[in-house]
């Protein structure tokens, strides 16, 4: 029966492990490959430099600066993405009126191209006549620079990247949601148990397929959801919104410097491979599937 | 509120008031009307699918009805949500947490309303001392046997000691021994504590043996709530009649009794079939030349361990007979049948109801059926130890 | 002859169009000839485009690209100068046809890379009305950078929270912050690079006076926003009355025409020293790996599209800036200057204009140096400071081309 | 559940979706106005229609559409089948390497497609497949999210009824499709309408690798609109953006209510 | 392939050898061994947790033993997986698609078989009627009572028709009358088709009635293989004694029979229990001046329906009796018990394991006790109707 598994389990994952490899795994091995060696210019050609690449990385300060943003940014995305879609894939779960708009409007970000709504919320905080500046200055308030000054911009760049991310998780908790028997939630509303407690000790722990999938995809995002400050601020004020994926895309489509991009992007896929991989290890064997 | 839980709340009524409950075009419940008296103890007995657990959960607050009330303790809570009603419940699904363990699945009430943690796991040991699962306690539900999954979903509800325990089936995947012990002990755990049980099963001997109050139902209807002494000698319908007891009681059509029919059905007036069970019938003693209404012809006997069963015929009228495994008529003969003047019951034909006779024995008499000494065989009443 | 040719499209108006239907009516002439033009998206797009394909052995014959990018485009080894394909006197000739300042961007080490197109140069935008409710005369832009701080102030509006409802003066600074701040280094005096895109000049005290005058707009004087100015936004904040002038390329003509709802004007950026600005926009670039035939074809094609008749009319669909001076005596382009007077400032401004910033390795030279820039001008670093490390990692990028 | 309880909660998933869909009704209110009022919000702004017409015009997108059809149909459809048998391959299945494949299933996740984009050129050129539909396709047939994705799911299906098909006689092919995919049902449309709102957005990869107007797909077209040297044109670009997403709210309307029936109720102790 | 499944596969024989299971540090299963004869029905029985589903499911091949070989129909199939060991199952979980229908749940196997749908559609119908389930084929299973799902359950394995049927308690939700009838039907089919069948039970009267051959089983080991009349009448361990037989035999320590009980311990040289049912035990007629160890004394009764149980002691040890009901004794007096020969059942007060007597009469004679005639109440034959 063992070697019948074997066979069985080889066969259905060959196809999709043939196209993963041969438009990713090739391709970053090339990558990790490059990063050993030199960015090839018109009059000099690519060499062989050992770690250099690495040292320079290290010596970065730009690179010790995205890192930084980075962390702040998953810090700030994470969570609050994940428990937001947790409230509204409750929210729409339940019967009340106006609840398709309510779940058209939470799944927005998702069908909305990033281009497009990025230029849209580049409207929101705009100074002066931006929606935010004109809500708040009904209020009184005066003009606000929330992209333009370096302590603002990454809360900006996060607000935007939750918009667009708990609208997404949500579609998958909701799907999770229809898959817990409901007999398990009236046995504890008999038990005395209320919302929150049902939520807690029961919906919570049975959704944790989901969490665990929905929390390595937010940690993936927060190293990968970038396409937006491109428009909104170049990663700017001077760094200051630069993340490490933002700074790869400059180095490797801009810098044209491919070699050190390589080395950034080995660093990365280091540091995520670490933390999602790891997290994935570490809990899927805790998690209860049935 | 702890302290109240720790001694055990006394039972508090339950008043069901023409509940109707319909799914689209099903009618699960069509006006169920019960009264349950607090700290009583009620088995809602009928056959798969007679809407018992429908009614259950309309009790419990899971479902709402589609017309009528109920009142708990006096009080309509209709629309009060199941956590407000104060009650505990077994599912027929078990519904266990399959993330939890048996544990904590048992305890899981009695965390939820902040019981300490002492408490919980003083009671938790006799709990599943009780249910015998105190070797299991670590275990997922995925681990356990049928069996011992529905004695952690048992032990979930009876830690809690509410006013009113709902359970639904809860001992149909346990074995005859370990089954004769739940019965005895929730019975005895009924009591002591106090509280309004109503208990769905489709097991009349548990129905009979338990409970203070029967309903027995048929196609979302009541069809007679009643004692188990009163639904076992007065069935209101032939359904009941049929019903209850094993074999079911022999409907005879008065037609098959010849001439003792006949007389019966005019001194009535309408068609009736005659009830008799199995157990109420005895060999004559001797051979009889009496009427020959009363004249079984056996063909068949089947053997159930202390008794056996006789098959045969009361005219074309297919009847059964129990009789002790050592008084066995052999089959392809003939015996001649005695019944106490008790245990003659009569039905309409038509609606089935029970038909009352102002005085049964002198109109028996007139019939010319062999009718046994009454008293002989009348039922004992019900001496069951507490 | 097959011929690829990538083009981006920056401005609004249906540039892609207009390329499309003028290579139309060039194949519908060369029916021998076949050019595939593509739409390769924005700058950056094209750029990586080009640059991918080409790595992918797929490289098009000919391309539009930032001028700019000559230096990158030729340390990659992908573009072949032109040189080669001027054989005849009317080539020669054509060739010399350009504003020396469009040329500065397209040649290095005594060869021709680039050929100028779709170019256009920053000018100032004023708005009469605002400058007629402030009291000014609305005929007359600020012509000096003291000129342009002392109306700024007069223009600076507040509401009775004291919050300011209209600045003075907008120079976007998101982005590509170095562009519109080139025109204030020109006008200051002083070069960014050198013309072999190798030695740059980021720490001349010009250069930080120049910055300095920069943040002091918003700090100091209070005229400007304070923070970084989105570009993007800047044409809206104009017509929304937030600002009373602003700094933008003249491809945006054509926009704030049709969309200021009250009376503008242009003008050319205000004199420090001297006036100035720099140019900007994409060149078309040959590419290595065509055959000579299909370069030959590439070439003649260039050569036309660049003639008067078809520049002129990119140039009244678009509001780049006609690159030859030939263009600008036709007869469509004079009826369109007599009824657009605008339109001729930007050209006139070019008798000022220098090169865009443009080295090896240039848009990482650039980034260091925006990003100097926001740190002065977000305050976090003093301008000198700030361009003094710019310099010192610039030199350090580009020592290897010396 | 209370009354109040009940309010409260219908309260914040209002305010949360009135934040949520404010960009939207910012591109609805743009895109029907003339642009004096991007950022004007007044009642009685006249009503146009030229701003669609604008954006209509810009680009063939009649074809445009029908690209990103055949493109993100393509793409759902091999996404479904090579993601749906990997992950029962991985849900249900033990083998030696099993870990380990898995990790490299999850480190696609990490690798941003983009950055590999001239390795993947050079890959599509010497299939020799450069503007083709397929070429904007076949990176993405195979997607780890999906994988993992549906290998949640799977893994909380009842083991009992793929107990009770295989004592049906049913073989792992068809306990894979009549019991794991019918019960993965929400997982399926919320996988399907995820990717098919990424691939229909997906703007780079498809301008670099396609080059005629019968390969690419409608991003390119609106990206026209997006550059940035003129500053932005709201009224446009949102006209753009809702004309081009059009198909993707309506489908989400359409396809959500999906997400709320129950398949997994009782019937499974 | 249609063609036979049409017609029925002939029962293959099932061999069990040497199971072992263990999850963990829990056996389930402590090696097993068991042969079931083709075409027969075998009950698996014993109580809550023993082990029955597990046996069951490594019949399936649901569940790979630890240790021991599975055989059907003579081949080794201990490795073969579920799909490839033709047999068909009820879960006692059910295991419903919850996102078929019931029709589609029933003919889910037909269909991966490939019958064609005229066919079906025919089968169908016919199980659909059979379970009582033909107004329903529409349902969802979410949308059915519990004993309805189960019903579905059945009809999934019944309408298959292969050689080898497993059961897992798959009447354990219905009612007493409705489960008479599937008994009957079950049984029925089974003899007509001819396949295998082997059925977990927890109910001792299913076993008796149904079963050619019973598996008693208890923590994982077998405690008896026989049929039914053999486990009744000559349990082989105290444990089938006390678990076969409502209520269990009496089991008295000898020494409570005071000097019968020491002469019988003398004879066996160990000590010994006496193991009486409590059907077998009769009123002695009149009152008896005969030895003191068989009187008892009563102490209550419990009414049953048809008949009593009475409580009561011999010497110290508690003992049950069943009569009729209306030949109860009155609480708190004393009856003589009379016994049968046949009915004393001796077993190993240390090891639970039967003593056999080579002459049980003479020992019992000089032991004193009052024997009834043999003969008067052996149980007849079971004579079930096919
Ligand atoms: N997955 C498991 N892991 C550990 N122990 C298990 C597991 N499954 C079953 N068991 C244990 O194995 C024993 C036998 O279980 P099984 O289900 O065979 O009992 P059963 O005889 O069918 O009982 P019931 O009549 O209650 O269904 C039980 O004690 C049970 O707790
Ligand atoms: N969700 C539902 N939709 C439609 N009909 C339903 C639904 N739930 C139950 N029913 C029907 O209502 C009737 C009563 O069901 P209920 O579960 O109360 O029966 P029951 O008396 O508990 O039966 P059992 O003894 O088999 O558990 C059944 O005929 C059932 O098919
Ligand atoms: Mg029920
Ligand atoms: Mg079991």
């Amino acid at each position: 029966m063992l070697s019948r598994q074997w066979i069985h389990g080889w066969l259905l994952l060959t196809p999709a492990l043939a196209f993963i490899f041969l438009f990713t795994h090739v391709p970053a091995v090339t990558t990790v490959w490059n990063s050993f060696f030199s960015t090839p210019r018109g009059r000099r050609p690519s060499e062989f430099v050992g770690l250099d690449n690495y040292e320079r990385m290290i010596g970065d300060p730009v690179f010790w600066q995205v890192l930084v943003n980075n962390l702040w940014f998953a810090l700030g995305t994470i969570p609050v993405s994940i428990a937001l879609s947790i409230a509204m894939a409750l929210f729409v779960n339940r019967a009340f009126a106006g609840r398709s708009l309510v779940r058209m409007a939470y799944f927005t970000p998702t069908v909305l191209p990033l281009i497009a709504v990025a230029n849209i919320w580049l409207f929101f905080y705009t100074p002066g006549f931006g929606l935010i500046d004109q809500v708040l200055g009904a209020f009184g308030y005066g003009q606000t620079n929330l992209l333009g000054s370096p302590d603002t911009a990454l809360a900006a760049i996060i607000v935007v990247s939750i918009w667009k991310e708990a609208g997404f998780f949500m579609i998958f908790y909701l799907a999770a949601l229809q898959a817990i028997p409901p007999q398990l939630a009236e046995a504890a509303r008999i038990e005395g148990a209320g919302g929150w407690t049902i939520f807690r000790r029961i919906t919570f722990p049975l959704m944790m397929p989901t969490t665990l999938f929905v929390s390595i995809n937010a940690v993936i995002n927060a190293f990968r959801l970038v396409d937006h400050i491109f428009i909104l601020t170049g990663g700017g004020p001077d760094n200051a919104s630069s993340l490490l994926l933002y700074y790869i895309y400059e180095t490797s489509f801009r810098f044209w410097d491919t070699a050190y991009g390589a080395t950034l992007t080995v660093a990365m896929l280091a540091l995520l491979g670490v933390l999602a991989i790891g997290q994935f290890f570490l809990f899927d064997r805790r998690v209860h599937y049935k | 509120m702890t302290q109240a839980m720790t001694q055990g709340a006394a039972g508090r009524a339950v008043r069901l008031d023409g509940i109707v409950k319909r799914w689209g075009d099903t009618t699960a419940l069509d006006g169920v009307s019960v009264d349950v008296a607090p700290g009583s103890f009620t088995a809602l007995l009928g056959p798969s699918g007679c809407g018992k657990s429908t009614l259950l959960r309309i009790v419990a607050g899971l479902e709402a009805a589609s017309a009528g009330r109920v009142l708990i303790g006096g009080a309509d809570v209709t629309k009060r949500p199941a956590d407000k009603r104060d009650l505990s419940m077994v599912f027929q699904s078990y519904a266990l947490f399959p993330h939890l363990s048996v544990a904590e699945n048992i305890i899981f009430g009695l965390r939820t309303r902040g019981v300490k943690r002492a408490e919980r796991q003083d009671r938790l040991e006799r709990v599943a001392s009780l249910l015998g699962l105190s070797d299991l306690l670590d275990r997922k539900p995925a681990a356990l046997s049928g069996g011992q999954q529905q004695r952690v979903a048992l032990g979930r509800a009876v830690i809690a000691k509410r006013s009113i325990c709902l359970m639904d089936e809860p001992l149909s995947n346990l074995d005859a021994k370990l089954r004769q012990t739940m019965r005895t002990e929730l019975r005895a755990l009924q009591r002591e504590l106090g509280f309004t049980m109503i208990y769905v099963t489709h097991d009349q001997v548990e129905a009979i043996t338990m409970a203070d109050q029967v309903v027995l139902m048929n196609a979302g209807r009541v069809e007679q709530a009643a004692s188990p002494e009163a639904l076992y000698e007065r069935p209101a319908t032939t359904f009941a009649a049929r019903f209850i007891g094993t074999p079911p009681m022999n409907l005879i059509p008065a037609a098959a009794l010849g001439q003792a029919g006949a007389v019966l059905e005019q001194a009535l007036g309408a068609s009736v079939l005659v009830g008799i069970r199995p157990e109420a019938m005895h060999p004559a003693a001797g051979p009889t030349n009496g009427p020959a209404a009363l004249t079984m012809t056996v063909t068949g006997a089947e053997y159930l361990g202390a008794d056996a069963l006789v098959q045969g015929r009361i005219g074309d009228a297919p009847v059964l007979m129990r009789v002790p495994g050592h008084a066995m008529p052999a089959p392809g003969g003939t015996a001649a049948i005695a019944v106490a003047a008790d245990d003659f019951h009569l039905f309409d034909a038509g609606t089935g109801a029970r038909v009352t006779v102002p005085d049964p024995v002198s109109l028996l008499a007139r019939t010319g059926l062999p009718v046994a000494t009454p008293g002989a065989d009348a039922p004992v009443l019900n001496q069951r130890t507490p | 002859t097959d011929l690829q040719f990538y083009f981006p499209v920056a401005v609004g108006g249906g540039a892609a169009e207009v390329i499309q239907s003028l290579t139309d009516e060039y194949l519908a002439a060369n029916p021998d000839i076949s050019i595939d033009a593509v739409y390769a998206g924005s700058y950056q797009d094209t750029i990586t485009k080009v640059i991918t394909a080409a790595r992918g052995g797929n490289a098009p014959q000919l391309s539009v690209a930032l001028s700019a990018d000559m230096f990158t485009l030729l340390d990659e080894g992908l573009i072949l100068p032109f040189d080669d394909f001027i054989t005849t006197d009317e080539d020669r000739a054509w060739l010399d046809g350009f504003y020396p300042a469009f040329m500065e961007n397209s040649q290095t080490g005594g060869k021709t890379y680039g050929i100028p197109f779709q170019r256009s140069t920053p000018v100032l935008y004023w708005n009469k009305e605002a400058f007629a409710e402030a009291g000014l005369d609305p005929e007359t832009p600020p012509a000096t950078w003291e000129e342009m701080v002392e109306m700024g102030k007069t223009l600076t509006r507040k509401d009775d929270n004291g919050n300011v409802s209209q600045w003075g003066v907008r120079i976007p600074t998101s982005g590509f912050p170095y562009w519109l701040f080139q025109g204030l280094t020109t006008q200051n005096d002083v070069i960014l690079a050198n013309s072999d895109g190798n030695e740059t000049n980021f720490d001349d005290p010009a250069v930080v006076e120049a910055l300095e005058y920069l943040v002091s707009l918003s700090t100091e004087h209070g005229v400007m926003e304070p923070g970084i100015v989105e570009w993007g936004a800047t044409p809206k904040a104009f017509f929304e009355g937030q600002t009373a002038m602003m700094w933008t390329t003249t491809g945006n003509l054509t926009n704030v025409r049709d969309n200021a709802p009250f009376d503008f004007g242009v003008a050319m950026l205000p004199a420090n020293k001297r006036r100035g600005a720099p140019t900007g926009g994409g060149n078309f670039y040959l590419f290595e790996g065509s055959s000579d035939e299909q370069l030959a074809a590439a070439v003649d094609f260039i050569k036309w599209i660049t003639l008067p008749e078809q520049s002129a009319k990119w140039t009244m669909a678009t509001g780049y800036v006609a690159p030859r001076p030939a263009t600008w005596e036709t007869d469509t382009m004079k009826d369109y200057a007599a009824d657009f007077p605008a339109v001729l400032v930007a050209r006139d401004q070019l008798e000022h204009a220098v090169a865009e910033l443009s080295t090896y390795e240039n848009q990482r030279i650039t980034q260091i140096f925006n990003d100097a820039l926001a740190a002065a001008i977000t305050g976090t670093k003093p301008a000198a400071e700030a361009l003094a490390e710019a310099q010192a990692q610039a030199d350090a990028i580009l020592a290897a081309y010396r | 559940m209370t009354g109040f309880d009940r309010i409260l909660m219908t309260t914040g998933a209002v305010v949360l979706a009135i934040v949520w869909v404010l960009p939207l009704v910012y591109a609805i209110w743009t895109a029907v106005h003339p642009s004096e009022f991007e950022a004007r919000f007044v009642l009685t702004a006249p009503l146009t229609v030229e701003n669609f017409a604008k954006a209509w015009n810009a680009a063939p997108f009649a074809r445009y559409f029908l690209n990103t059809f055949i493109l993100v149909t393509g793409i759902v459809v091999c996404q479904f089948v090579l993601c749906t048998l990997a992950a029962y391959g991985f849900a249900r299945y033990r083998f030696p390497g099993r870990d380990i494949l898995f990790s490299l299933v999850l480190l696609q996740l990490l690798v941003m497609p983009d950055i590999l984009i001239v390795e993947n050129y050079r890959t599509i050129g010497a299939l020799g497949l450069v503007d083709t539909i397929a070429a904007i396709a076949l990176p993405y047939v195979a997607s780890g999210f999906g994988v993992f994705l549906i290998r949640q799911t799977f893994m909380t299906v009842p083991k009992e009824l793929d107990e009770a098909a295989r004592i049906e006689g049913a073989g792992p092919l068809t306990i894979l499709w009549r019991v794991y995919v019918p019960l993965a049902k929400p997982i399926y449309l919320a996988y399907g309408l995820v990717s098919v709102s990424h691939h229909w957005n997906n703007f780079l990869w498809p301008l670099i690798v396609t080059n005629s107007v019968e390969t690419r797909p409608v991003t390119v077209g609106l990206s026209i609109f997006s550059t940035s040297d003129s500053g932005i044109e709201w009224a446009v670009i949102n006209a753009a953006t809702l004309m081009t997403s059009a198909p993707l709210l309506i489908a989400f309307l359409l396809f959500q209510r999906q997400f709320v029936q129950s398949f997994m109720r009782a019937g499974i102790k």
